[in-house]
């Protein structure tokens, strides 16, 4: 069969099923075989305003969305208006035909228009809301999709909802494939979606999916949060599961409480998570201090969206990525992920986990609204649990075995000087920087933790010296976490030598990648480091890879072009040019090919 | 009815499942000490707090270990730097999601907040309302001092109205929270007053507390020599009257309330109110059925509960 | 005594000092009107809220530039953008301490303050119990709608227990805020609530808010018809009873605290607790003894008085 | 007259007086005509643990606190133990006879023992608690200090307590004085500080104060904070100024209150402060933002102590730096000014107030323990008002004219399509960025200011288009204020030539500069580059100075070389040496220096 790659829009207004009809859709052409990509595009508000979403299926893995659609589905005249120009030059155009529109226009735009009686026929057999239905069996006869694959998600989706409305929705799509499929304008559309016989099954899920299958695949049995645009299905997903997986999950009353439970969670032993996004996060940044300086374990995801405040709150931005790296008073270690894919979703969490109890220290996950949100198509076993296994370093449990050290020097006495009473030194001062954990309950290890400055016993104080080695200790966690290879330089795809040097983080791995076959489409031979581990930033490796960089660009989604201010930082490296984009909408790989072109202009060939 | 009445009295009583609490553990009191001396003024009222948490714990039964002490900061936010118990000396305002975090992930401990009225219910106001309805088995013991001494004395949220202190000059002009009606009102299942002039009184209702099942409120008038000139050992005495002995009920929610407007020539302390009809909120978690989260191994999802996750992405 | 009674009745009456205030000024509808139009469902009880607070300033005669109305996020605190009016469309929870900050700066101006049952119970808690005892005169209406709604459904401080939601599958475990006890506990010296189904009495009730010397509040019960699907518009016309007809007279503390106990089979609507005894929190602020801080000009500090400053530092 | 400067301690324990002391012969020495300038040491504790007061007095002006100090007055016997390996071979140790201390160890260490009985002679006179005016009035003895100075100020501090206290202060202080000035030890002294006529009153204040006065000067009359060492005695000071001068303060329920009334009364058109330190400027990110995006002026200042977290509480730091230039997510305009001194604090006071409201954003100023709570005497007229005069930039009070452009493009009609119905534009795309902004209250502009993103007349929209142009319009606002000459770049102190440059920020600027000149005693020609102005960063004016350095040594007060990284963001510039400290002490001249030679090594001269 021949490869296929073919991208469409259902557009619509909030309200009318823009994101459950794509989802579904979705969902019919994952189980037909095909790799998907889609996102959705709304606003912050219930209903009303125009939404979209744009569905890519392909034969061949898919690493994000690509313009130009080749088919609209418009559940609104102004969706024509809207998409019209960014579709593919023979694109189709689906719509009722009650749509006051101008269906010359798009015919003379070279593009097929499509009206269907969608409203007509989902009044007759049932109401108008299963117009939405009318319109998929549509968009699938178009596509030679077959039918049959559209009628099981029916099933499923409406089963819940009594036979009577199966049947209906049934009867609509019949009756809209068949008419659809009998149209002189079938007949005149190239594209083609036939089923595929033979592929396996695959999941297909979201970037807040694949990361919480990781928390839970690390053990992580603890959540609070507070409900945040993109964040909440994070909270959602692990409330689902609260109870036959025995998590327990904490819809707290401010961010505030979130990330203190979560902390006081992490101090008692579980693995604990707090997921939000750039508001709740800055209500979380004094308590991440506080977890630096207890060196208590927890994990902070920060799905990123449109800001600054509360900004675009349905919509995708990489802005908080210097304010993660620093945020919270004085100097403490953290670790900061930003994880390109799905796949890498599911293994950062895993990561993060065992990070934050190894290294005893806060640990944030970037995310963003692309890929918390992005649907994509993953083939049973990419999610390889036993790629990361659990560690928790130096922790143990009441009643298991003292670790090597615990007891310190001049440990175990009782009075002793320097152990205290209980011989026990919660912050010993060690090579490695990381004191030997011994979680609460132990009668041989009582101790106690303050957010003040503090001994190796745990007991405030001010002393010059035990300050200056304090300070060391905490700090000198983050050279061991280099030393010992925890943190990854860039990965590099595409050739190893190039002309162009893509650079990018967190989720623009896909749509970078992607736009490296668009520009070598353009005669520009080029390829892409992405990073995924921030912070500590593995410098060393970074410089390998960036002496080797004839030009670079960096690829990211904020205004200030912040990864390349931080490279600068870390490196000394400045990259010649800047794609980025900042109006909440995913940057896509075609636009990310012109934009690096642009920018290192003529000078490319 | 007493403590010991009660002690063992089912879900009530504050004991860990397996028994493992209870007096005549050979505990003593030297068990509770710490070679750390308070920094705190002489006199300081939370002299007598810290000796009265020493106490119910060893009368109780509690072992160091077995408790967590979650504090925040300020003067009384540092006694779990004084004795010997697992201490968490957070940050401002913060202590009662710490705890409540602690607890739902580790029921199987006691844990016990420390702090002071500033933390409580100055800018961890917003903690302490959703404390009070969400019923977390926690002890809450306020240092109330009615001002803010670690920062060398601003008024605080109960500070009384006309005070002068460095930030009312004029004298305050902001009415005080009613601490014992506000949790009241927000649902709380357990509300005491307490006083740091009589440590052994005091001991009494921390064991209370530690018998009660979900969350308990102690606001404890605690004398702060150095910055409150005004509510003194001697001004406390002089009002202090017994709930106990004026034959409060305090099943009565209805005389809580009235009780509970008090506070001036007559100050009540005892408990205001407390019921047990209530569960605790870690009782109705469903994450905690299959036991205490930190008792659980880590890697308890099987391969086949993992593909199960899966599939239903399919 | 209705509004049009009391108008004008002194201190508590809400008027500007200068008189600038007052129905016939020639007004119209048409004033508080845009041609931005709200994004809410249709049917969202949030229509009737926007109609009844455009319906009391009219009949006020509070000019659009005359008030600014101080909103959070959620679906509600939209509504300032959806009439002609001074918006400042603030933070999730944050709108009161900013309304205070601006009613400290400029007296003289009407702030009212938006919002939701999130943000003023949930995220913004503490802020409303220190706005309580504080006093400033805001009129805070809470679009009460028992959920979290813009973010599509999860419970809310007021959502009642056992409701299944997003983030309680099983159903809530939390009982819910009692907003107007815990206002009454709090201190709050006007306390009431409305219905939105109900936008004429709501405004009414407004009016009455408006003419309030210090804070307000008014709990609105706002159904939404996408995400809770049990406190519908029908469900509260069952429960509704109107504490006006039922004698009960606002200026006894001790009924609205009785009457603050019923909410399910009858829900009391109509003004709780009233008190004019309290001053207005700036009333009282000693800066604002030369008058609002944004009428002076900004040099008004003359060299003396500068030099006065520095010689204190000798 | 001969140069003089002297360094003296006043050590003892918290509860005893200390600062008080350190405080009352601070003013005695600036009445008697001497540049002071004084730090207290003190503990996060009320009573209690070692606390000194260090003071430096000079005939001419001195910017830092300089060691060795020549005199230690010693409160207790531990003081004596914690001082003595630090003082001038040559110093005096003044203490109670009682004290039961080795006089044979401070003779054998080359200093002077004096013991006077000081605590008998207080009891005579009165009680126990006059042994502090004893004390002074001894170390007064030593130095030649005039008595008449000393009893002017005690006459000052016991007024209020009445006639037998002031009396009985007197008396002990006779005694004492005289008493040591037979006393042989007074003839082997060397140091003097005699009274100095003809000199010229000066102000004695600390950094706090200093900043007051800007701030008031500029005229906010708006104060919310939470107390928060060391930033409480700005609130404090303010308040207790707030009746005569019409300053509305609050001391809020918490920082988020805080800053939010602040943000409530810039809207309205105050002059609006907030005042606190880190654990406080974390709860304040996510507020910052609002005023970032609706472009509201307020000015936050956040006086830095010991990190992480609840850290050092009554010490000193500047490792706010990166977080406060990044908190808060997204991208959006905000000032960051760290002035180096206390006429600095003053003029930076001012500046932050036109700054925010000229360009309508948050401005941050960044002080410190040091510069906060650091005594020093200034000439009257330093504090120059009209150095920075007051301007609103685009802002109008409701009744005044309209500004140039207020009514934008297509303004002014009822109902008119861009302006909406009020024909005002409050967030107008304007060339320079800055939209004119008229305050609340005026009936021909109505407007809203929301949180998200919004249009020019203020209605939330997620348009792409105009979410482009805001964002620009934002942003350009930080160009506009670099082309108008608003930032400035570092101050250079020394030689234009050197082979050392000293690059620091904030309150590094006093005991830099000072190190300066033990360098040029070293044989090093050195100078500095000190930089106040931080965000936006004039990184031309920067980088034409660095060019000229030859070897570049950052001086800071924080672990992991904040600025040092900074600078490599900003300007590519990566300095050779680092000197730092980071256990809460402020860095002292000499300590800078020989951290100087040793980051440069053997490579200078
Ligand atoms: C976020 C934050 N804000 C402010 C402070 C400064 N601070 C420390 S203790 C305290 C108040 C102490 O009052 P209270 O809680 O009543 O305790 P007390 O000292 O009276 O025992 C404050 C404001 C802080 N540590 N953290
Ligand atoms: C700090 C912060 N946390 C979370 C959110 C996300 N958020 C937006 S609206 C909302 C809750 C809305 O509930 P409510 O206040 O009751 O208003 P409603 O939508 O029901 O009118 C939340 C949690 C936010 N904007 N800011
Ligand atoms: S200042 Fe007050 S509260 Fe603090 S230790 Fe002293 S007496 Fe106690
Ligand atoms: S979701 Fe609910 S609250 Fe929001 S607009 Fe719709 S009906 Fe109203
Ligand atoms: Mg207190
Ligand atoms: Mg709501």
């Amino acid at each position: 069969m021949r490869d296929q790659d073919v991208s469409l829009v259902i557009g619509g207004d909030a309200g009318q099923g823009v994101e459950s009809s794509g989802a579904g859709f979705s969902s019919a052409l994952a189980r037909a075989g095909y790799h998907i990509f889609s996102i959705a595009d709304y606003r912050s508000r219930i209903r009303g305003g125009h939404n979209f979403y744009q569905i890519r299926a392909a034969t061949r893995p898919v690493a994000s969305h690509l313009d130009p659609p080749a088919l609209l589905l418009a559940l609104t005249a102004e969706s024509v208006e809207l998409h019209l120009e960014s579709l593919a030059p023979d694109a189709a155009v689906l719509y009722d035909s009650s749509f006051r529109l101008d269906a010359g226009a798009v015919e003379r735009s070279g593009r097929l228009a499509v009206p269907v009686p969608m409203n007509e026929i989902a009044m007759r057999h049932g109401s108008k809301v299963m117009m939405n239905t009318a319109a998929l069996a549509a968009a699938a006869s178009l596509l030679r999709f077959p039918l049959q694959r559209m009628e099981a998600v029916i099933r499923q989706n409406f089963a819940r909802k009594g036979e009577r409305v199966v049947e209906g929705n049934l009867a609509v799509a019949r009756e809209t494939y068949e008419q659809v499929r009998r149209s002189p304008a079938a007949a005149r559309f190239r594209y083609r979606l036939p089923g595929l016989p033979g592929q396996p099954e695959r999941m297909l899920l979201h970037g807040n999916h694949a990361f919480c299958l990781g928390a839970v695949a690390a053990g992580c049995r603890f959540v609070a949060a507070y409900p945040m645009t993109p964040a909440t299905t994070i909270l959602e997903w692990m409330t689902a599961h609260a109870e036959p997986l025995g998590i327990v999950t904490k819809h707290a009353e401010d961010e505030l409480a979130a990330i203190c439970m979560a902390i006081g969670a992490g101090f008692a032993g579980a693995r604990a998570l707090c997921s939000t996004s750039g508001g709740g996060f800055s209500l979380m940044t004094e308590a991440l201090g506080l977890a630096g300086m207890t060196e208590t374990p927890v994990v902070v995801v920060d799905v990123q969206r449109g800001g600054p405040s509360t900004g675009l709150p349905t919509r995708t931005e990489q802005a908080d990525l210097l304010f993660v790296l620093h945020a919270s008073q004085g100097d403490f270690p953290r670790f900061v992920l930003a994880p390109g894919d799905h796949v890498e979703a599911f293994e950062t969490a895993m990561r993060a986990f065992n990070l934050a109890e190894k290294y005893q220290t806060p640990v944030v996950v970037l995310s963003d609204q692309f890929l918390a949100s992005s649907l994509r198509t993953l083939d049973f076993g990419r999610l390889r649990r036993d790629a990361v296994p659990v560690e928790r370093g130096k922790t143990r449990r009441p009643g298991e075995p003292p670790l090597p050290g615990e007891r310190g020097p001049g440990g175990g006495q009782e009075d002793g000087p320097a152990a205290g009473r209980d011989g026990y030194l919660r912050f010993a001062f060690t090579p490695d920087g990381i004191s030997p954990r011994v979680l609460p309950g132990d009668p041989e290890a009582v101790y106690g933790a303050p957010s003040d400055e503090h001994d190796e016993a745990g007991h405030i104080t001010e002393e010059i010296d035990n300050r200056k080695r304090m300070m060391e200790k905490r700090m000198r966690k983050l050279e061991t976490a280099l030393a010992a290879g925890e943190m990854r330089g860039p990965r590099r795809v595409g050739p190893a030598e190039a002309e162009v040097t893509l650079l990018a983080w967190g989720s623009m791995l896909g749509p970078a990648s992607e736009a490296l076959v668009l520009l070598e489409r353009e005669g520009v031979r080029a390829n892409l480091l992405h990073w995924c581990d921030l912070w500590p930033f593995a410098g060393e490796a970074a410089e390998r890879e960036l002496r080797r960089v004839r030009r670079g660009v960096v690829v990211e989604q904020n205004y200030s072009g912040q990864f390349r201010r931080f490279l600068r930082m870390t490196t000394g490296y400045e990259a010649e040019g800047l794609v980025r984009r900042y109006d909440g909408r995913p940057l896509e790989p075609g636009e990310i090919a012109r934009g690096v072109l642009k920018e290192v202009g003529a000078g490319v060939r | 009815m007493s403590v010991d009445q009660r002690a063992g009295a089912g879900r009530g009583d504050g004991r860990l499942p397996d028994g493992r609490h209870g007096p005549g553990r050979g505990l003593t009191a030297r068990d509770y000490m710490t070679e750390q001396r308070p920094t705190w003024c002489p006199g300081c009222g939370d002299f007598g707090i810290l000796a009265a948490l020493r106490e119910a714990l060893l009368q109780e039964g509690i072992a160091p270990h077995e408790a967590v002490v979650v504090s925040g900061i300020g003067c009384g936010s540092k006694l779990p730097d004084y004795m010997r118990v697992n201490g968490f000396m957070t940050l401002h305002g913060r202590p009662l999601p710490v705890a409540t975090g602690f607890r739902l992930a580790n029921p199987a401990m006691r844990v016990i907040v420390v702090d002071g009225d500033g933390d409580a219910y100055g800018i961890g106001g917003n903690h302490w309302l959703h404390t009070c309805r969400r019923n977390p088995g926690l002890v809450h013991l306020v240092e109330n001092n009615q001002i803010y001494a670690l920062t060398k004395g601003q008024y605080s949220p109960t500070t009384e109205q006309g005070t002068r202190t460095t930030t009312s000059p004029e004298g305050s002009i902001e009415r005080p929270v009613n601490p014992i009606r506000t949790a009241l009102a927000a649902g709380a299942t357990f509300v005491a007053r307490g006083f740091a002039g009589e440590p052994k009184e005091l001991a009494r209702l921390i064991r209370e507390a530690l018998h009660h099942r979900g969350y308990a409120l102690l606001d404890i008038l605690q004398p702060c020599i150095t910055y409150n000139k005004v509510n003194t050992y001697d001004w406390y005495a002089e009002r202090i009257v017994r709930l106990e002995s004026e034959g409060h009920d305090p099943s009565d929610f209805d005389a809580a309330w009235a009780r509970a407007g008090e506070f001036g020539e007559r100050i009540p302390v005892g408990v205001f109110y407390r019921t047990e009809e209530v569960p605790a909120y870690e009782e109705r978690v469903p994450g905690l059925k299959r036991g205490p989260v930190v008792e659980r191994p880590l890697d308890d999802l099987d391969e086949a509960a993992f593909e199960a996750l899966e599939r239903e992405l399919v």
